[in-house]
């Protein structure tokens, strides 16, 4: 019996979450310091958020999230209300925010392999199309 | 012999389900194939082009394969008496449905036996989905247009 | 003497020889020796479950013919049935065998209601031999009136393995060393609106529990070595018990109530609440049973062979589970 | 990763034992269970409940029956909130038809290959 109550309380823990700052990656064509400080700053404010990447690129930005377990009901209302935040913060740019497991780790690639110009671009349209897809 | 008070000696001797043994290995057996289901889900999602929302397509296919097999073996209608529910719920039951009456009826020529006796258990299925999908859609519809709701 | 439904056979016509074939499955039946032939083939060699089961039952005849060293033009009629639609397997072994046939039709109390029939022809004296029985397979079976054999539904512990076996003998006419029909009491359809077509036991019982009142009460004062029921299962025969406990009839002077359908996997919980089908009671009594009778163990038992006489259209359309029990009494002096 | 496992086999698991509950307590046969599961997947969907409980349950929601009606449902509004009320017909295999078609080809394959076998476990 003692075993399996020590199993569930792990599960408890789990299931609460850590709730350290979140790990957010981002990669910036331009090198714009600023920019890249205020997107971070808007994603380690939302509590809800677990992981994130963002990647700039000439008024272009993608921005992929995971949020933690037990919010993942609210998972479609979460990313809405963070893309409103962060068109907010970069007028000019054209965002858009996805919270796929997928275009996570498409992201996270893009940003490691730290291409440039026009690959960089065809990598980020590539994303944006693949979330789009519906069947 | 009125039929009343001989229901109630059936009652008291004959064996009842027992339901909380079934609910734990239906537990199991739709937890673990739901857990394979997610396991699949993931290799989709790694090695090709789909998103959490769209590998769930190929995984229900992948899942249809798999009771294919374990039906063809033999080996699904003794997870079947095991898991009860756990098997027969998730889509591997709907396959095995579809598969063990193909089986069945090969002994009946491909047309008329295959052809004829494929949907034999898993029709319902697919009646009532598309029917109740069609009325609720219809009604979300109508309450949309007037202005009750919106998407 | 005749009374109501209850006939005594003065010719005291005899079983004189009885054959048993089973499939594949069946050896893990404590009554497997006395089996004369277990196929390793659940289609004995076919191709469809349906033509391995009319050739299990043309063999298991040939068999029985062959060991009353008669030939198949001895035979003056077939009486024999199964359950599967219109009894084709049976029809098709009777096309081989060539005899005169008549198709029987009491569910899985054919194997009784055969022989009860065929003591009625010889006792009017115009014919010498008479092949009677039934068999069941469970493949086909399962098919017809459940799910297809793969599909992965779960039984509950009322529910029953329809066996693949047949048992078929021959009655002639009296003769000292073998057991005769000393009588037989006709059943009557007896429904308790039981629905559940996977605990056929307890539709059953109350059908053997009326026919063994019946027959029991018109011959008071007769002991008998046992009663044995066709396929009530574990459930079906512990519910009669129940009944004959809380009625009159246990005052009648029998040592033991039995059942083929529980005995004939033994206590192997796979198979749930035990055996069920025509061949199942068939296979017990023409097999281990006669060759008991013959070595003299018992002097006179009651067998009531039980059958549900359901369709799959019939439950689905919301009927309940109408239920049968033949009774006939073998003596061996 | 290993988490979403975990929830998609309690969820897929609770799910079951509604099922299994169908099974022995309301002692409906499996079409019936089925069919009612079914048809509450796509009552769900109308009310916009199994979008974020697939969210929440990836292959725990999606492996079940339910999700069957809940995708045909999905299919049906997405398609009539473009064409209006003709869109309820067409849209309805929009999103799912891997489930049937998946089922048919490896059925008559199945066919092909595999006899049934009456052996017991």
């Amino acid at each position: 019996m003692k075993r399996k109550l020590c199993a569930i309380s792990c599960i408890f823990l789990l299931l609460s979450g850590c709730s350290e700052k979140p790990k957010v990656s981002t990669f910036h064509a331009e090198e714009d310091r600023q920019e890249i400080e205020t997107l971070e700053k808007a994603l380690t404010d939302n509590k809800k958020i677990v992981e994130a990447a963002g990647v700039f690129f000439d008024h272009q930005l993608v921005v992929s999230l995971q949020v933690k377990p037990l919010s993942k009901f609210k998972k479609e209302k979460i990313t809405k209300s963070l893309e409103k935040e962060v068109k907010s913060l970069f007028p000019d740019h054209d965002v858009f925010v996805s919270s796929d497991l997928k275009i996570t780790w498409e992201l996270n690639k893009v940003i490691e392999k730290q291409s440039e110009g026009k690959e960089l671009k065809k990598d980020l349209d590539e994303i944006q199309e693949l979330a789009k897809e519906e069947t | 012999m009125d039929a009343k008070t001989y229901q109630q000696t059936v009652d008291q001797i004959a064996p009842k389900r027992p339901v909380l043994k079934n609910c734990m290995t239906a537990f199991l057996t739709g937890g673990i194939i739901c857990g394979i289901g997610q396991i699949v889900s993931f290799v989709y999602m790694y090695f090709f082009p789909f998103t959490e929302r769209t590998a769930s397509n190929p995984t229900v296919s992948t899942m249809v394969f798999f009771a294919m097999v374990l039906t063809g073996l033999g080996v699904y209608k003794k997870i079947g008496q095991f898991g009860g529910a756990g098997s027969a719920v998730p889509v591997t039951g709907f396959g095995n449905a579809v598969i063990s009456a193909a089986i069945e009826h090969k002994t009946e020529g491909f047309i008329l036996g295959v052809g004829g006796n494929m949907f034999k258990l898993a029709g319902s299925v697919i009646v009532y989905g598309v029917f109740s999908a069609f009325v609720v859609a219809l009604i979300k519809t109508i309450l949309v247009q007037m202005g009750v709701i919106s998407w | 003497m005749k009374s109501a439904r209850t006939y005594q056979f003065t010719s005291k016509p005899s079983i004189v020889s009885t054959a048993v074939a089973v499939g594949p499955l069946e050896k893990q039946s404590p009554f497997h020796p006395h089996f004369d032939h277990v196929y390793e083939d659940e289609r004995f060699g076919q191709d469809t479950n349906e033509k391995g089961h009319a050739h299990l039952i043309e063999e298991t005849c040939k068999l029985a013919i062959m060991k009353g060293g008669f030939q198949t033009t001895d035979i003056d009629l077939f009486l024999g049935g199964d359950l599967v639609n219109q009894m084709t397997p049976t029809n098709f072994a009777a096309r081989e065998l060539a005899t005169p046939f008549m198709g029987m039709f009491s569910a899985c109390a054919t194997s009784v209601s055969s022989l009860i029939t065929a003591s009625f022809f010889l006792e009017s004296n115009q014919m010498e031999r008479i092949l009677f029985g039934s068999a069941s397979q469970h493949n086909s079976v399962e098919r017809q009136f459940r799910y297809p054999i793969e599909y992965g539904a779960q039984k509950p512990p009322t529910g029953q393995w329809t066996v693949t076996g047949a048992g078929y003998g021959i009655l002639s006419h009296n003769q000292s060393d073998k057991p005769y029909v000393h009588s037989a009491t006709i059943g009557q359809v007896i429904d308790c609106e039981c629905t559940d077509p996977l605990d056929m036991g307890s539709a059953m019982a109350p059908a053997a529990f009326d026919t063994i009142q019946y027959h029991l009460s018109q011959n008071k004062g007769t002991a008998y070595d046992f009663v044995m029921t066709g396929d009530l299962g574990k459930t079906g025969l512990a519910i009669l018990q129940e009944l004959i406990r809380t009625s009159g009839v246990s005052s009648y002077l029998v040592d033991n109530y039995r059942d083929s359908g529980a005995e004939f996997y033994g206590n192997d919980d796979k198979f749930l609440s035990g055996a069920s089908g025509s061949g199942c009671s068939a296979s017990v009594y023409y097999g281990p049973i006669y060759a008991e009778l013959l070595k003299k163990q018992w002097k006179k038992i009651l067998l009531v062979a039980t059958g549900a006489l359901l369709s799959p259209l019939s439950f689905q359309q919301g009927e309940s589970i109408p239920c049968i029990a033949h009774a006939v009494e073998l003596t061996m002096e | 990763m290993i988490f979403s496992i975990i929830i998609a086999f309690v969820v897929g698991g609770l799910i079951c034992v509604v099922g299994q509950l169908l099974f022995d307590v309301a002692k409906l046969t499996p079409a019936h269970t089925l069919s009612l599961m079914v048809v509450i997947g796509s009552i769900l969907d109308g009310f916009g409940l199994y979008e974020p409980f697939i969210d929440f349950a990836g292959a725990g929601a999606t492996i079940p029956i339910t999700s069957f009606g809940n995708s045909l449902t999905h299919g049906a509004m997405a398609e009539a909130e473009k064409h209006g009320l003709i869109g309820v017909l067409t849209g309805m295999f929009e999103v799912t038809s891997s489930g049937i078609s998946a089922a048919i080809v490896f059925g008559v394959i199945a066919a092909l290959i595999f006899k049934s076998k009456g052996k017991v476990h």
